[in-house]
């Protein structure tokens, strides 16, 4: 490769932005920040470009040392499923801020800092290639979203987003115990030395022969899973997702969706699988029965979802268990369908909250009931949402199918029974996105729709702008998804040879009757509480419901 | 009997918890004050009757002498802290205009 | 006394020549804060540059100036001087005098650098007294306001309570050993472990008021009730002090008693501390979690960070005697601590600049929009306090964690125990972030100006408290070696 | 009235006592005086202390404590180190009970002595305290502490060569932990100009 | 020829017309129509070739039809799926429906929806379907025809939704879009299922190397495909979407839900022929559910007043008839009575659409009647298409229906054919209902209205004349001669191997004079009354023949049998019963989940954070700040410390 640290250059470049940010004037911010996000978009479609789908292993790779003390490296390197992400996240970073220049007008330096830094851990966490570095970025990832929900999201903020820091950090640090574990008996089992007890190839290599103890594959990854599950949402670790999505800012959930959720899958993929192989093979089925679970009851409960913003929440978290699905079959298809539909996730629910976004702007309201005949009155929008609503239906021919396609076949190669209750929701998913949109595009304008006058105007040139290279980027990856499949196949088998099941996974009734057992326990307890006192948010420092 | 370090000791653990007794239940500041004086006392006598009757190690400096100046020591400690402990007491006072402890409750919970 | 003692302990000396000379300038120019500071600051960095220079025995081994020493008094001395910087702004507006401020703090860092040197029990209880003695004192520092003195009668009484109890202890310890000398004590001490001597009752009850009267220094549950109300009374510059450096000195006897002269023993102890750490982290943050005084708050949260540096010394107890990896990990959390805590009670004490100004939360409100820097730092240290990377808060915790999941069986527990807390603590620092930028200023009073002193003893906490995550490896080295330094010697 | 006097009756009735047994041993048992001796003290001592914490008016409280500190001056005579009863004498009697009651002085506000001598907790406190008393006795009671038959005499000049060989630095820190004191006292102590009086 | 290229540009064509339509087109104004007329025409000549080129058996094709490769759509391991092309006699009979049909919707169009703001839309839209029923039939591969099989849902969906304002049309489209889905689910796992058990999903492939597979694994596949052409072909129980479908503008009906899309189902079958071939018990529900679907139908279309309403129940009995067809083993005849049913419902709903366009957009036809004078060619062309449907010889529905009720007979399944031949007679009776109540007896609207009806524009008419001539004429074309018919020869190379298969031996000769002219005669019978009874209530006015129509009998007649005279007019209550079990039952078990949500899982982190509060809450009281209870604290913990340490020192 080029002398040139390229990872850093993409992984820092809107470090230095944030920092330009800081210093030049505030009337400069937004020019500043988009400039530096494409220059990283830029950089990283360089990376797309110099990345060679064929080789083994990692290329790019920067390895320095760090803390010698403890053999931790800053080590970045980069496989098809980082390039594909992080040109994803670049991407979107870039859209995200280049639609957040009209709705932010408060702290407008702080905003585009924050965005900018977030930008940073979350390329960060895609290219680590040492656990603590991942950490690290990893970690990074919350504050600016913090931020960004608690200052400039809605009326619930504070309530949100405290949630939201809370629960990704109980998970977090758990892992954070996690990889220490694992690192030191790395170093435990080599003559107590730390080299390499971070490093991820090292790891990984160990992994697979002679392997981690039993005891401590179990553990570790327990605390992963817990990580990665709160942060892909699995159920039942969902529920900061709709209040977050609800909450934040436009461009939050833009970003929130459509990259950070991936943050969690990645971890599954990177880290989780190859280091704890023998763990990940006795947990699978566990967690295909909660993708299971998550796949149908996101949708179900999409069903009846008055807020448009909540409804798409739900929606990526049934979509999310496709993916987990997709991971732990542990089949060729299902795992490349998995990372498909991360990205096509990405995608379609980033710009369906850019598209949720156009509108509030001009409603302030969410409500799908006080919507209406937007297609009379907003023409392209509802066009664009149509194409949009119809790429997450699923629709052959863009990008979401294929994914899920992928899944249920891989799925199916594992354990059919699986694959038939996840077909199911095809149903599921034409039913609430329909709903919503004939509900808000179909009929005649609605009463309050009609009180706004002509504020209610159609999408200006910055807002198409926005939403022309996602939508190209769907109607691409549908027609020609080999061009991402081709790009991580070969990552794709390596994992797949290290977890490498034996037989097709039976889902043991031991995990459906459990998990059903559970739930029945839960709605009983639950409601016995309910029934004996109310319980209400409390999560919120008092008061902190208002502005 | 006076020839028991069992003795020494014990009227020692006594004088000592007198003194936290009294620490403990006096309202008074002050008496307070006294009260860890004589827990210190009690410490003292502890000291000495180790000192003297203690066996010395070989080669350390004979345990009676160690004793009394540790004892020394403590008294001093003692005195300081009296200094230090009477001049906080008569800075309180002159802001709350009691010397009564319990009613030093404005910081709580 | 040789003239080699001299030099060994002329780093004390100089301390304490640097709080006479602080008098003394007072009293040839009455008042003046800059005379006072410049003063101290001089004499510090001379004090430092001996730490650094001197090293060997001294008084046929009761005070050893090793790398630990070295380590610990640098950080003293740092401390202070950071204190000091802090001082002026919060003090000259409520018209109390620095020079006080300055000789008493100086007096305590020089008791603190005694325990980081002695290897004598009733040198290490002197050290502890001079440490603290003053620290009576300076909490009750604005004598004229109720809450200071109420503040300080409190830590007074209890101080000396507790400093009874470890007397107490002192006195059977040494009655059965018949010596005051820690590396006598740990030879006697070992003859029990090795089974030729019983370990006696009385033994046993000296170590449990030993134990007390450190736990009650530490501030660690259930001695810990002084703390919040010392904290809160005591003026903001000084609470900043009293969190961190009586903290560590007291950390410091506990290295060289429990590690020096009672490592034998480690085993026996061990149980106590484990319990020890969880209470005292727990109780620390779930108290925390209700408090809306910001000072009140910290005071509670910094028992907690009690709790996670005892999980390093239980890491060690419960591990091999050479193996230091929990000691390294406490040192370097106790550097971490005192720099993020002194930087957030820092930026309190500007705050109040103004007098009548709280530190309740709502002092806090808008914060962001009205002094943008102080908000950013304020986060910085919280963030760090709450662990989050790249802060040294958070290298210091998994520093932590590592040590704990290196011993492995119950001390993993406790390092999950660990995490679950700082999950916990995350809510109450968070919560101040969320007034500081969430929430809308109550009162639009301009900014008060604050000196070129605190803004720069806040840049210098700030980059300490980055740089040391970013770049953790000096330090590490730095504690690994003053570890080894006592270690080895317990090992023996 | 009467239960006002109940503590001072009770002191008065454990010296009696006391001091009956020893006349009772010296008279008719023949043992040595210095047991007797011993009973004597320690007797006035306990309830001098006694009396320390439990007497109403507080300047009783510090003149019992004198008594108390001077019959433990005598312990130490008793016990073999003449020169620390001597230090005792000069630095309790001498200095901190004067400090003590020039303070108590200082603070008497016009009400007192004040209604209530006790804490609410007062009967708790008795409880812990009795308690530890028993723990530390049995401790002591149930260790062999491998000690001499008796006591030894201290030589004066080991004492001195002691203190200015072994201990010379704890006695240099003792000197700067007074000045850091007395420093801070007298800061603290200071009548401020604008302060309230 | 180059046919490489040539073919695909069936389906290129189109699609290049909705994409340049969909987004020049609202400029382009009242021109809309142009390029996608266009194109589609384009298409219809290339595909007349293909097709002319397929049957003659001229190269490439040859007998057994040729395919092409164009691109790798999913490259996933073992998981390829190509994109391609393969044309056979199949395809090429469906060719020839398609883009003719489809051809003359557009031009209809252009003079029926003139005045639609949505102009350009409509034929963006149009051009969308053909674009993905045409892919549908030239696919090659199950999973590019699954691609399509949604489009065309896609497609569907827009264009019955095309009056978005309407409410009705709105819910139409969102009903028909997820009915189709539920189909679809069971086509997609057979899909997998294919895949799983063949590791390959190119059609030809599949359908020769099915026969390795385990029996039980034919039977689900054909049964998981069967249920996805249920969907989209409208069998019962997911017929409920059709009807419905008619809320979308005529030309849609007649095109999409009457001619080629509702036909995607029996042409999925049949192209998959095989594989039920290896599967008897399948084929057996497929007869079953077929011609169930086709007297419930019936019996519905019975009593419905909405002219489009009553032409869609009839296309489902039709569709019924083509399953049961298929079920029973008569391939040929069910793509004879699709090929039929192609033209004649095509004509039927564009003469419905002139009807209702000269009513001005009234579709209740007890507002019509005596039309007849009015616009005579609708008025012509349509007899013809009813007398088709009523399956009077010689038009084309008398040979594919006769056929397919000769077939089931001689196949042994005599109760296919007896309900069939009830159908028959049911199906001439509503459609001379029909006829009757629209062009006969005198008109029952407003004045107003009838003076101002006239004849619809040329442009709508042509295409009315030219769909009428294969309506007359293709059963004589392709039926003759009985029993050895052209449209055997040409679909003999797809069914053979299939046939083959099913019956083994070949099927018993034809004869004439024997068992089938007792049908054809029986069927003629069944149909002849069925119209006569029509017109003894509904009257008739042909040249002599007129009788007037009579309704208090009908009222008479229905208050007799009063149940079935309520199904029939509520349609057996479907609607009702899916709305029970799927918005009322499935709405309450959604909003208890979302309940679930709020309060159980979201609850209980909530009770997490409730719990820890209250327990810092309980805490913070120890701290009473009075420095006597701190002391006994610290009393109390040393007592406790120094009890521990002695407990450990005693072990």
């Amino acid at each position: 490769m080029t002398g040139l640290p390229l990872l850093s250059i993409i992984t820092f470049l809107p470090l230095v932005g944030a920092l330009a940010v800081a210093i030049l004037p505030a009337t400069m911010a937004r020019g500043v920040a988009l400039g530096f996000a494409v220059l990283a978009l830029i950089a990283s479609l360089f990376l797309l470009i110099g990345y060679l789908p064929g080789r083994p292993g990692f290329q790019y790779v920067e390895s320095h040392s760090w803390i010698p003390a403890f053999g931790i490296g800053y080590k970045l390197g980069a496989d098809g499923i980082s390039v594909a992400l992080v040109v994803l996240t670049t991407t979107l970073s870039a859209i995200a801020i280049l639609a957040s220049f009209k709705p932010i007008q408060t702290r407008i330096k702080e905003y585009m800092i924050s965005f900018l830094v977030l930008e940073v851990g979350m390329i960060g966490v895609f290219l680590a290639l040492d656990t603590f570095l991942f950490y690290i970025f990893w970690e990074i990832v919350l504050v600016p979203m913090y931020l960004i929900i608690g200052i400039w999201g809605g009326a619930n903020r504070i309530y949100a987003t405290i949630k939201f820091v809370l629960y990704t950090l109980v998970g977090s640090l758990l892992m954070l115990v996690a990889i220490l574990a694992t690192a030191y008996a790395y170093q435990a089992d080599h003559a107590g030395s730390w080299i390499g007890a971070f490093d991820f190839e090292m790891l990984r290599a160990y992994a697979t022969s002679p392997g981690f103890a039993d005891g401590l594959q179990l553990a570790a990854f327990g605390a992963f899973f817990l990580a990665f599950a709160i942060k892909v949402p699995m159920f039942p670790f969902h529920t900061w997702l709709p209040d977050a999505h609800t909450e934040a800012p436009t461009a939050g959930s833009v970003i929130l969706a459509a990259v950070m959720l991936k943050l969690g899958a990645y971890g599954f993929i990177r880290f989780a699988l190859p280091l704890y192989p023998d763990a990940a093979a006795t947990f699978a089925p566990v967690i295909i029965v909660l993708s299971l679970i998550a796949i149908i009851y996101g949708a179900i409960v999409a069903l009846v979802q008055p807020d448009l913003k909540r409804l798409v929440a739900y929606s990526s978290v049934s979509h999310m268990g496709f993916v987990t699905l997709g991971i732990f079959v542990f089949t060729q298809q299902g795992l490349q369908g998995a990372i498909l539909q991360m990205i096509n996730h990405g995608l379609i629910t980033g710009a369906l909250f850019l598209l949720v976004g156009v509108i509030y702007e001009r409603t302030h309201d969410r409500t799908i009931a006080r919507m209406g005949g937007l297609a009379g009155r907003t023409p392209v929008w509802a066009a664009v949402f149509g194409f949009f609503v119809f790429a997450s239906v699923g629709l052959p021919g863009l990008s979401g199918f294929v994914g899920e396609f992928l899944v249920l076949v891989g799925t199916f190669q594992a354990n059919p029974g699986a694959a038939a209750v996840a077909t199911f929701v095809m149903i599921l998913a034409a039913g609430y996105l329909l709903y919503m949109y004939g509900r808000m595009v179909f009929g005649e304008l609605s009463d309050f729709l009609t009180g706004l006058g002509n504020r209610l105007t159609d999408m200006t040139a910055v807002e198409i702008l926005t939403l022309v290279p996602l939508a190209t980027l769907v109607v691409i990856f549908g027609v020609q998804p080999g061009l991402l499949l081709n790009l991580f196949s070969g990552t794709v088998t390596e994992t797949l040879d290290a977890v490498a099941p034996a037989a097709p996974i039976a889902i043991p009734d031991a995990a459906v009757i459990g998990g059903i057992v559970l739930l029945l326990a839960g709605i009983v307890a639950r409601t016995g509480w309910v029934l004996l006192k109310p319980s209400r948010p409390v999560l919120q420092p008092e008061g902190g419901a208002a502005h | 009997m006076s020839d028991s370090l069992d003795a020494y000791l014990i009227l020692a653990s006594l004088l000592f918890s007198i003194g936290s007794f009294g620490f403990l239940a006096r309202r008074n500041a002050i008496s307070m004050l006294m009260s860890i004086e004589l827990m210190l006392n009690g410490v003292n006598l502890a000291i000495v009757a180790f000192g003297a009757f203690g066996v010395t190690p070989a080669g350390a400096q004979p345990l009676s002498a160690q004793g009394s100046v540790i004892a020394l020591m403590v008294m001093a400690v003692a005195a300081a802290e009296a200094t230090v402990g009477l001049a906080i007491v008569i800075a309180i006072y002159r802001n709350k205009k009691t010397p009564l402890v319990d009613e030093y409750d404005a910081m709580s919970r | 006394m040789s003239w080699q003692d001299l030099v060994v302990i002329s780093p004390l000396i100089a301390g304490v020549l640097t709080a006479a000379a602080i008098l003394i300038v007072d009293m040839i120019r009455p008042g003046s804060s800059t005379l006072a500071v410049g003063t101290s600051l001089i004499g510090l960095a001379i004090t430092a540059g001996l730490t650094i220079m001197v090293s060997g025995t001294a008084f046929d081994g009761v005070y050893r100036a090793d790398a630990l020493t070295t380590f610990l008094d640098v950080l003293f001395i740092v401390i202070i001087a950071m204190t000091i910087v802090f001082g002026p702004d919060y003090l000259l507006p409520r018209g109390l005098p620095v020079a006080e401020f300055a000789a008493l703090l100086v007096f305590a860092m020089t008791g603190a650098m005694l325990i980081a040197g002695s290897t004598d029990l009733l040198l290490l209880f002197l050290g502890l007294e001079l440490m603290v003695l003053p620290g009576y004192l300076l909490a009750g520092f604005h004598k004229t306001d109720s809450y200071s003195t109420e503040g300080a009668i409190k830590y007074f009484l209890l101080g000396s309570f507790s400093s009874a109890i470890f007397l107490f202890g002192l006195a059977f310890v040494w009655g059965l050993t018949g010596t005051t000398r820690v590396d006598g004590i740990a030879q006697a001490l070992a003859a029990v472990v090795a089974g030729t001597a019983p370990l006696s009752p009385g033994l046993a009850m000296g170590l449990a008021f030993l134990t007390t009267g450190v736990a009650f220094k530490i501030a660690a549950v259930p001695f810990h009730y002084w703390t919040p109300d010392a904290y809160q009374g005591s003026p903001t510059p000084i609470t900043g002090y009293l969190s961190v450096l009586p903290k560590v000195g007291a950390f410091a006897l506990i290295l060289r008693l429990f590690v020096g002269a009672l490592g034998p023993l480690a085993e026996f102890w061990l149980p106590v501390m484990i319990v020890l750490a969880t209470v005292t982290m727990t109780l620390g943050n779930l108290v925390a979690l209700t408090q809306d005084n910001v000072k009140r708050m910290l005071a509670y949260s910094s028992i907690a960070h009690t709790g996670y540096m005892l999980v390093g010394l239980a890491a060690w107890a419960a591990g091999p005697p050479e193996q230091s990896a929990g000691i390294e990990a406490l040192l370097f959390y106790g550097v971490a601590y005192a720099f993020m805590n002194l930087g957030a009670f820092a930026v309190i004490a500007a705050l109040q600049k103004r007098v009548g100004v709280t530190s309740g939360l709502t002092t806090f409100a808008g914060l962001g929009r009205r002094e943008p820097w102080l908000g950013v730092l304020m986060t910085l240290f919280l963030l760090s306090l709450t662990g989050i990377p790249p802060t040294a808060g958070f290298f210091a915790k998994a520093n932590i964690i590592l040590a704990a999941v290196q011993v492995g069986g119950p001390l993993t527990i406790l390092a999950v125990i660990v995490v679950l807390n700082a999950a916990i603590a995350a809510f109450y620092y968070l919560r101040v972030i969320v007034y500081m930028f969430m929430r809308d200023s109550a009162s639009d009073a301009p900014a008060p100006k604050h000196g070129a002193l605190m803004w720069g003893g806040l840049a210098a906490a700030a980059v300490l408290t980055i740089v040391l995550g970013l770049f953790p490896g000096g330090l590490l080295d730095a504690a690994a070696t003053a570890a080894a330094a006592i270690t080895t010697v317990s090992g023996t | 009235m009467l239960q006002r006097s109940i503590p001072i009756i009770l002191a008065l009735a454990v010296v009696g006592l006391v001091m009956g047994v020893a006349a009772i041993m010296l008279v008719f048992l023949g043992q040595d005086w210095a047991d007797a001796l011993f009973w004597l003290l320690a007797a006035v001592m306990i309830g001098a202390g006694l009396l320390v914490v439990t007497m109403r008016d507080i300047i009783r409280c510090g003149l019992a404590m004198i008594v108390c500190f001077g019959a433990l001056a005598g312990i130490y005579v008793l016990i073999g180190a003449p020169l620390l009863a001597a230090a005792q004498v000069i630095i309790y009697i001498g200095a901190i009970s004067v400090l003590i009651l020039f303070a108590i002085m200082l603070t008497q506000t016009k009400d007192a002595p004040s209604r209530l001598v006790f804490q609410t907790q007062a009967v708790p406190a008795a409880i812990a305290s009795t308690v530890i008393a028993v723990v530390v006795a049995l401790a002591i009671a149930a260790t062999d502490w491998g000690e001499l038959p008796e006591r030894v005499r201290l030589a004066t000049d080991a004492m001195s060569s002691v203190l200015f060989s072994d201990f010379v630095l704890p006695f240099e820190v003792v000197s700067v932990l007074l000045l850091a004191a007395v420093v801070g006292g007298v800061f603290l102590a200071k009548r401020e100009p604008g302060g309230p009086s | 020829m180059d046919w490489d290229r040539l073919i695909p540009l069936i389906a290129i064509l189109p699609l290049g017309g909705f994409a340049i339509t969909a987004l020049i087109g609202r400029r382009l104004g009242k021109q809309a129509h142009w390029i996608p007329v266009l194109a589609v025409f384009a298409v219809w000549l290339i595909a007349m070739a293909t097709a002319y080129n397929s049957l003659t058996g001229a190269e490439p094709f040859g007998e057994h039809g040729y395919g092409a490769t164009l691109f790798t759509w999913i490259p996933a391991g073992a998981f390829v799926v190509d994109v391609g092309f393969f044309v056979d006699n199949l395809t090429a009979s469906l060719l020839i429906v398609v883009t003719t049909v489809g051809l003359l919707v557009h031009v209809y169009s252009i003079g029926y929806m003139r005045h639609d703001p949505g102009y350009w839309r409509f034929f963006a839209y149009l051009n969308l379907f053909m674009f993905s029923m045409l892919l549908l039939v030239l696919a090659s591969d199950f999973l590019v025809v699954f691609v399509a099989w949604e489009l065309v849902g896609l497609s569907s969906y827009l264009l019955i939704g095309f009056w978005y304002r309407k409410r009705s049309a709105a819910l139409a489209a969102k009903k028909a879009f997820i009915v189709n889905r539920v189909g679809d689910v069971g086509f997609a796992l057979g899909i997998m299922l294919i895949f799983v058990s063949l590791q390959t999903l190119n059609i030809q492939d599949v359908i020769h190397r099915v026969g390795t597979l385990p029996q039980t694994t034919i039977v689900v596949i054909s049964l998981l495909i069967f249920a996805g052409a249920v969907g989209k072909s409208a069998q019962f129980p997911l017929h409920v979407w059709l009807p419905d479908a008619m809320e979308g503008p005529t030309p849609v009906s007649a095109l999409i839900h009457a001619a080629t899309m509702v036909n995607a189902g029996v042409y999925l079958m049949a192209r998959s022929n095989p594989i039920f071939a290896h599967a008897p018990e399948a084929m057996v529900v497929v007869a079953a559910i077929g011609i169930f679907t086709a007297i419930l139908a019936a019996s519905i279309a019975m009593t419905q007043t909405d002219i489009k309403r009553v032409l869609a129940y009839s296309t489902l009995s039709q569709l019924g008839y083509m399953f049961a067809a298929f079920g029973v083993g008569a391939w040929t005849a069910a793509i004879f009575h699709l090929l039929a049913q192609g033209f004649t419902k095509g004509l039927l709903f564009l003469g419905s659409g002139s009807v209702i366009h000269a009513v001005h957009e009234e579709q209740d036809m007890r507002k019509m009647g005596g039309l007849a004078r009015k616009i005579p060619i609708t008025y012509a062309t349509m007899l013809i298409g009813s007398l088709a449907m009523a399956g009077i010889p010689p038009l084309a529905g008398f040979f594919s229906k006769d056929e397919i009720l000769g077939e089931s007979l001689k196949l042994g399944f005599i109760w296919v054919w007896a309900v069939g031949f009830i159908v028959a007679g049911l199906t001439a009776f509503y459609m001379f209902r029909l006829v009757g109540m629209t062009f006969w007896g005198t008109f029952r609207g407003p004045k107003s209205v009838w003076d101002k009806i006239h004849e619809s524009p040329s442009v709508m008419t042509i295409p009315l004349i030219l769909l009428a001539i294969p309506t007359v004429l293709l059963g004589l074309f392709l039926g003759l001669p009985l029993g050895d018919s052209r449209i055997a020869h040409w679909l003999e190379p797809v069914f053979a191997e299939g046939l083959h298969i099913l019956h083994g031996e070949a099927e018993p000769a034809y004869q004439l004079f024997g068992i089938d002219g007792v049908l054809i005669l029986a069927s003629v019978t069944i149909a002849v009354v069925g119209l006569a009874i029509g017109w003894r209530l509904f009257g008739v006015d042909i040249g002599r023949i007129r009788l007037p129509s009579r309704p208090e009998r009908v009222r008479e007649l229905s208050a007799r049998v009063p149940f079935l005279y309520r199904a029939s007019l509520n349609k057996w209550w479907f609607d009702d019963l899916n709305h029970l079990l799927f918005m009322v039952i499935g709405g309450r078990i959604a909003a208890a989940m979302w309940w679930f949500d709020r309060e159980v899982v979201d609850g209980t982190v909530n009770a997490v954070g409730t719990a820890t509060l209250g327990a810092g809450r309980g805490l913070r009281l120890v701290q009473t700040g009075r420095v006597q209870n701190y002391a006994l604290g610290i009393a109390i913990g040393l007592i406790v410390m120094a009890g521990s340490y002695l407990l450990l020192a005693g072990r």
